[in-house]
């Protein structure tokens, strides 16, 4: 478990200043029920995992819009997490199977407008498995931080897409 | 202009060693729209909830958060305050500072504590300045049961349920109800008979009025939610009417084929028709068709001629029964572990190697031995018989982490079951630590070392070999610092208990939540601990992890009181969490009603002022509707939208980030 | 024996040092003999091998010092295969001998051996003693 | 017999010198059913033990040579000794494992090996290569009527996730192998226990631990009926030789079980002359036993 060890690093600009080594800020859609639940737990009992993400939660992955994805890379995200109950786990029964059914179509959407897929994790995670959600959190903060800030869509829609 | 009020919770340090809530405070007084905000200690506490009060009204707030614990833990809490200030609940959001902040975040200079939480709160904040007032729906409650389980924690919920007045329908997968007790010889710390005090509840059950028993039977599909459910039963085929069967026993007398009886773990045989046990619940026979010649290939028949009611039916088949209740209580309990995996110990190899439950059929005067105790590889009264606890439990590497919590009670009374019943036999238990928490439980094992003689060494095992027909257990006595070898006749395992076979492939079933050992979990482990995530479903007995006879009967008789409690209103509030159409978008593509998965969607027909229908939309069913919002992501023209979680509120969430 | 024990034993440099160059955690122990009971010469140790670990978990750098067990145990890793804890009891034993080959010096005189022994012995025996007991 | 397969083979230090017999008995049989032992151009001593310390890369450089040998040979290398196997084998996992080790040991050695060679034991050909329902076509003197312990010792086996050939409690490579010779092998307590092995070289108090413990192993196997035990490691053959030699001074009217190495068994039963097998290297001849027993 050496990951949920990881020194938390990120400090927000508010607090540190301009002048703070850059940060990924990552956006995570999760379902109420596991994954917010798992994160939950994560903190029940006290895992650590780096602070770069922030949640946002819904009833369930199926609520999902490809379009909440779009917008939190619009808005700055280096990085979007989607995580909700495992397949045939879903609160609602089927909500996930539809969310993965639309993300597959959705893929090649967001890499005709321009969205590095490695920049978009989505993953299941169950209300008990908080281990796999340090892990998660941990390594894709990891990645995104490796790729870099994520400018290049920002700027294009600044220029008006 | 919104008016909202920012309450930043320290909850004592678990919050505020790693985040300094003034500053959250501070930074949120700057936002637009909030006028106020404070910075205190415990705001779940009375007087945390009567300043929230007090301070929603007196400034006339018209939304406020709460940056504290996760919205699973007090968001009901914090929404029933602001009610009684007047304010509507859903205009309470809570921003979750501790679970996903402070505790998982451990740096004391607070940096990045506070950091996060600001944004937290920020996200939240906005998303909450776009709430609308909601009001919860009222749905009728089906005032019929379900009990899955005929254990001793199932039968208890049962009966208390069908005592308050409502109907239950008690399912068992097995052909009798009874479970894991009804194999038990006598009971810790009272040692009375199990059978003596198990049978008359079986019996209870089965004669109620208001129980319905299917037995031999299991859930394969539960459709609906709370007060609302429709379960699908599927009875599997006995061979036998049970209409008709009196129970007589003559097909078991004469049916000439035999197999390893289940309920008495291998230790003797059954016929192919057969009942579990004599004291079976209901007493009528199921046919083994896995083995029965005349299922597999039509060959002898011989039960069917001498039943005399003709209830024998080789035709029968599998019958699918549809019951709509209102409350589920599981109650499915667990298994032992298969020793198959403690090769050193010899388990499956060595016919003296045996488990717990083994050891109590034994026991049991009406066990395979009528009560004596005999080894079975050559049925010799055994001289000496050592016992191992903690076999499985307590073993990260080879078997489950957890300690299986009754079996140091049930090994204290194994040994006295062999001293009283083999005066001159002599016990020896290993174990790692007795663990007799509980009532006169402690003094229990003390009896069995001081009175009764056992020999306990501390330490664990390390293999049981046969040498001249006898077992050597190798093991080590800690205390002393010594290896031991102790030559038995017999040897008992206290194997770990494990959930139920299956026990997942239920859980998927009934949506309700389980842990990496696959036992249910519960709503909270220390206040919720009968209530499933689940509105409607309970959980009882040992299904949740290992429990003893009283502890499984208590939770038992606590799932039964919730749902009387459940049942003791005619309407049901539900959270308006529900997705609404605006008509006058929709283009009646029907793209939401394919997708939900709930058919909570159905076509409407908008008329004109003549009656012609000029149009149809989409309609949502509030009692169907769950909130998921499945339907809001497929509709393309943006026409549904789930109220609590509208595309606006996430939107400003998004965008606070 | 009396112990007297304080905050210095507790994580001492010795087991601290004995855990490092081991990868071994004393404290994963949890002392349920497993490995005393299954060792094939535990009889022979003066402290068992679940004992040893034990007085590491106190910092009895001493007594573990002073204790044959580490020179009589054969490596045959059958504490390690039945411990609950995956804690190998073996490993721990190849670290104390050779921190103390390291500081000490030679177990074994070669000179002492038996002629017999060095002649007819498979040299896997003799090449296993001398990384074993000698430096 | 030119389409014999050809695996790479290491002695080990021991093979060569005392225990020849095993070596030669397991060409022998190779080429009979249908493979070749091949053995490596240039190689060292194994070490002799896996060290266990953490630090320990030192030890591991020597096996990981041999490995590095071995590589330039074929993807597969074979060992006949039990220590071997357990050296060579563990020294792998190690080097594809750890990144790190894998680096200090490169550097150390100046090479470049990154584990990717098959350890395999020749038991394991025996059974997953050759199949020993082949082995069990092409005896032409079957062992029937034998019966036979199978010492595995520990190196074999142990520790388990490393080595893998078989259950570590209850193998059965070994009695597989007998059964297919048409011999009956006999299960006893003490075949997975230690034999004492290096502890000979540990002064009086080992030598008295060595004796005790394969005194304990032969007790065992001849109690549960064995005529005859096999072994597949030079040390537990010398081991339990050397400790049924002093029974047999001490104990007026015991009579000795032979011990030998499970090869020579194979080519018995394979129809090699007893001069291809050396039975006459071990302490106790088999031929009288088998002679007693019609074989
Ligand atoms: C060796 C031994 C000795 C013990 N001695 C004592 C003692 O002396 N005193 C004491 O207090 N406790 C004792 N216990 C513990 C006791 O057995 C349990 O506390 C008790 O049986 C738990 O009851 P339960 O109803 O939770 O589960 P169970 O008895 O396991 O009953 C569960 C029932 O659910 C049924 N079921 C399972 N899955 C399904 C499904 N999918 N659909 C329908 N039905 C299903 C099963 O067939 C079973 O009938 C002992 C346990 C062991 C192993
Ligand atoms: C040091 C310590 C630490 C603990 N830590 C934990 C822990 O971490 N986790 C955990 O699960 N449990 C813990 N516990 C156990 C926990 O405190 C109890 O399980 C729990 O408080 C029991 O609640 P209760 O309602 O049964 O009894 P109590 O909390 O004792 O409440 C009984 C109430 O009844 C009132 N009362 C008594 N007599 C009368 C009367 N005649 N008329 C009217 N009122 C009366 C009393 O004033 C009291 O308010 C701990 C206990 C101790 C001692
Ligand atoms: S509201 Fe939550 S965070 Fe605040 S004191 Fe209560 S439990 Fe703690
Ligand atoms: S003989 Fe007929 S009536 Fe009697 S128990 Fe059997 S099935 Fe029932
Ligand atoms: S038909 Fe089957 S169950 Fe009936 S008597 Fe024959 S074997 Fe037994
Ligand atoms: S209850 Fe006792 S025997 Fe059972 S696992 Fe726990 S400590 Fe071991
Ligand atoms: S939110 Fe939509 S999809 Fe989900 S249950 Fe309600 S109507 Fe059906
Ligand atoms: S998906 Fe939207 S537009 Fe289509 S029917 Fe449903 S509500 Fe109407
Ligand atoms: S077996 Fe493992 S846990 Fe048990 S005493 Fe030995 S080292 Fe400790
Ligand atoms: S490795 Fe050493 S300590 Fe472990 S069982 Fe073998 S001899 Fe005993």
């Amino acid at each position: 478990m050496s990951n949920a060890k990881v020194k938390a690093e990120i400090v927000s600009k508010e607090v540190e200043g301009k002048d703070a080594p850059w940060e990924p800020r990552i956006t995570a859609l999760v379902c109420n029920w596991c994954t917010y639940a798992g994160a939950d737990l994560a903190g029940t009992s006290r895992m650590e995992y780096r602070p770069n993400v922030r949640i946002i939660k819904l009833p369930c992955t199926g609520r999902i819009d490809p379009l909440f994805i779009i917008k939190a890379f619009e808005k700055g995200a280096d990085g979007v997490l989607v995580s909700g109950c495992h397949p045939g786990d879903c609160h609602y029964n089927a909500g996930n199977y539809h969310a993965r059914r639309r993300w597959i179509g959705f893929n090649s959407l967001m890499e005709f407008i321009g969205i590095d897929m490695k920049r978009l994790h989505f993953s299941w995670i169950s209300a008990s498995e908080a281990i796999k959600w340090v892990d998660l959190v941990n390594d894709v903060t990891e990645e995104v931080k490796k790729l870099g800030p994520f400018g290049e869509y920002q700027d294009i829609n600044k220029d008006g897409l | 202009m919104p008016r909202i009020g920012v309450f930043v919770c320290q909850c004592g340090n678990n919050i505020s060693s790693t985040v300094d809530t003034a500053k959250v405070a501070e930074e949120m007084s700057k936002l637009p729209g909030v006028v106020l905000t404070e910075d205190y200690k415990f705001m779940c506490s009375s007087p945390g909830q009567d300043m929230l009060k007090e301070t929603v009204a007196k400034n006339k707030l018209d939304g406020i958060v709460v940056a504290a614990c996760s919205p699973h833990m007090h968001e009901k809490t914090f929404r029933k305050a602001v009610e009684k200030a007047g304010l509507n609940p859903y205009k309470c959001e809570i921003a979750n500072i501790r679970e996903q902040c402070s505790w998982v975040h451990h740096d004391t200079t607070k940096k990045i504590g506070t950091a996060k939480s600001i944004d937290l709160t920020r996200m939240v904040l906005e998303r909450l300045k776009r709430n609308k007032n909601l009001t919860k729906i009222s749905i009728p409650v089906n005032k019929r049961a379900l009990v899955i389980g005929g254990g001793i924690a199932g039968i208890q919920a049962a009966i208390d349920i069908a005592d308050g007045g409502r109907d239950v329908i008690l399912v068992e997968k097995e052909p009798s109800i009874g479970g894991n007790m009804a194999k038990l010889s006598e009971t810790f710390p009272t040692m009375d008979c199990s059978q003596c005090i198990m049978t008359p509840k079986m019996v209870e059950a089965e004669l109620h009025d208001r129980i319905q028993l299917y037995t031999y039977s299991e859930v394969e599909k539960l459709d609906g939610y709370i007060g609302n459910f429709s379960v699908t039963i599927r009875k599997k085929a006995r061979f036998v009417n049970e209409d008709l069967c009196t129970g007589c026993g003559d097909c078991w007398n004469k049916c000439p084929f035999k197999a390893d009886s289940e309920f008495e773990h291998g230790l003797t045989k059954r016929k192919l028709i057969y009942t579990p046990f004599p004291q079976s619940v209901p007493n009528i026979p199921v046919i083994d068709k896995e083995r029965c010649p005349k299922i597999l290939k039509d060959k002898c028949g011989l039960c069917e001629k001498v039943c005399q009611p003709e209830a024998i039916d080789y035709t029968q088949e599998d019958e699918i029964v549809v019951e709509e209740v209102g409350a589920i209580v599981v109650a499915t309990g667990y298994n032992l572990m298969d020793e198959a995996r403690f090769a050193p110990y010899g388990y499956g190899k060595l016919k003296d190697v045996i488990n717990g439950l083994q050891f109590e059929r034994l026991a049991s005067s009406s066990g395979p031995t009528g009560g004596e105790i005999q080894r079975p590889s050559d049925g010799k009264v055994p001289e000496s018989i050592v016992f191992i606890q903690c076999v499985g439990s307590r073993d990260e590497s080879k078997g489950v982490s957890y300690c299986s919590k009754i079996c140091c009670m049930y090994t204290a009374k194994h040994t006295m079951l062999y001293k009283h019943k083999v005066h001159d036999g002599q016990a020896y238990v290993f174990y790692m630590d007795i663990r007799s928490g509980g009532k006169r439980y402690e003094e229990f094992t003390r009896r069995a070392i001081e009175q009764e003689g056992a020999m306990y060494l501390r330490g664990r095992v390390s293999r049981v070999y046969e040498k001249n027909g006898k077992l050597m257990v190798q093991g080590a006595d800690t205390l002393s610092g010594s290896q031991v070898v102790i030559e038995a006749d017999m040897v008992v395992l206290a194997t770990a208990l494990v959930s139920r076979q299956g026990a997942d492939s239920l859980a998927q079933k009934l949506g309700i939540g389980y842990d990496k050992h696959k036992f249910y979990s519960e709503y909270h482990p220390k206040l919720k601990p009968v209530e499933t995530i689940t509105g409607g479903i309970f959980l009882a007995g040992s299904c949740v992890g290992p429990m003893d006879i009283p502890e499984s009967v208590s939770m038992g008789s606590a799932a039964a009181s919730k749902v009387q409690a459940l049942f003791s209103a005619d309407m049901l509030d539900r959270e308006p969490i529900t997705s609404k159409v605006r008509e006058e978008t929709c283009n009646a593509c029907w793209d939401c009603v394919t997708a939900c998965p709930y058919v909570a969607i159905s076509k409407k027909e908008i008329k004109n002022r003549k009656g012609e229908v000029i149009r149809m939309v989409a309609n949502v069913n509030d009692g169907l509707c769950t909130g998921c919002g499945t339907c809001i992501a497929a509709c393309r023209s943006k026409t549904i939208d789930l109220a609590g979680y509208t595309d606006e509120q996430v939107y400003a969430a998004l965008n606070a980030f | 024996m009396r112990i007297k024990l304080q905050n210095s034993n507790i994580g001492s440099e010795f087991v601290k040092y004995i855990e490092r160059i081991s990868g071994e955690t004393a404290m994963r122990c949890y002392q349920c003999g497993n490995c005393t009971g299954g060792c094939p010469v535990s009889y022979k140790m003066d402290h068992g091998p679940s004992q040893i670990i034990r007085l590491m978990q106190i910092g009895q750098d001493e007594e573990i010092q002073k204790a044959n067990s580490m020179w009589v145990c054969v490596g045959c890793m059958q504490c390690y295969s039945r411990c609950p804890q995956s804690v190998s009891a073996a490993s721990i034993f190849e670290s104390l001998r050779a921190q103390a080959l390291r500081s000490d010096g030679d177990h074994t005189e070669i000179a002492e051996l038996p002629k017999e022994f060095l002649k007819n012995a498979p040299q896997q025996a003799i090449v296993c003693g001398f990384r074993k007991f000698v430096s | 017999m030119s389409d014999l397969t050809k695996i790479p083979y290491y002695p080990g230090c021991t093979l060569n010198t005392v225990a020849k017999h095993f070596e030669e008995s397991a060409a022998v049989s190779a080429k009979t059913l249908g493979f070749e032992l091949v053995e490596l151009e240039q190689w060292n001593c194994c070490g002799a033990s896996f060290p266990m310390s953490a630090n320990n890369t030192m030890g591991l450089s020597a096996p990981t040579k041999v490995l590095v040998e071995a590589n330039k040979a074929g993807d597969t290398v074979t060992t006949l000794c039990s220590v071997c196997y357990n050296v060579l084998k563990r020294t792998n996992k190690v080097v594809k494992d750890d990144g790190e080790k894998r680096r200090v040991i490169n550097d150390f050695i100046e090479e470049d090996y990154d584990g990717g060679l098959n350890v395999v034991h020749y038991l394991e050909i025996l059974r997953d290569t050759v199949g020993f329902d082949k082995v069990k076509e092409s005896v032409t003197r079957s062992l029937k009527g034998l019966k036979i312990g199978a010492y595995y010792g520990c190196m074999l086996l142990r520790p388990f996730e490393d080595m893998g050939i078989d259950d570590h409690e209850g193998p059965t490579i070994i009695e597989d192998l007998l059964k297919a010779l048409g011999a009956e092998p006999v299960d006893f307590p003490n075949k997975i226990e230690c034999c004492g092995a290096h502890l000979g070289a540990g002064g009086k108090e080992g030598e008295e631990v060595v004796s005790r413990l394969s005194a304990c192993v032969m007790r065992s196997a001849v109690g549960s009926g064995a005529e005859l035990i096999v072994t597949s490691c030079p040390l537990c053959q010398y081991n339990l030789e050397e400790s049924q030699a002093e029974v047999v001074k001490n104990v007026a009217g015991y009579s000795a079980v032979p011990i030998v190495y499970f090869t020579q068994l194979l080519g018995l039963a394979l129809g090699q002359a007893d001069e291809m097998l050396s039975l006459d290297k071990n302490k106790w001849d088999v031929r009288e036993l088998l002679k007693d027993k019609e074989v």
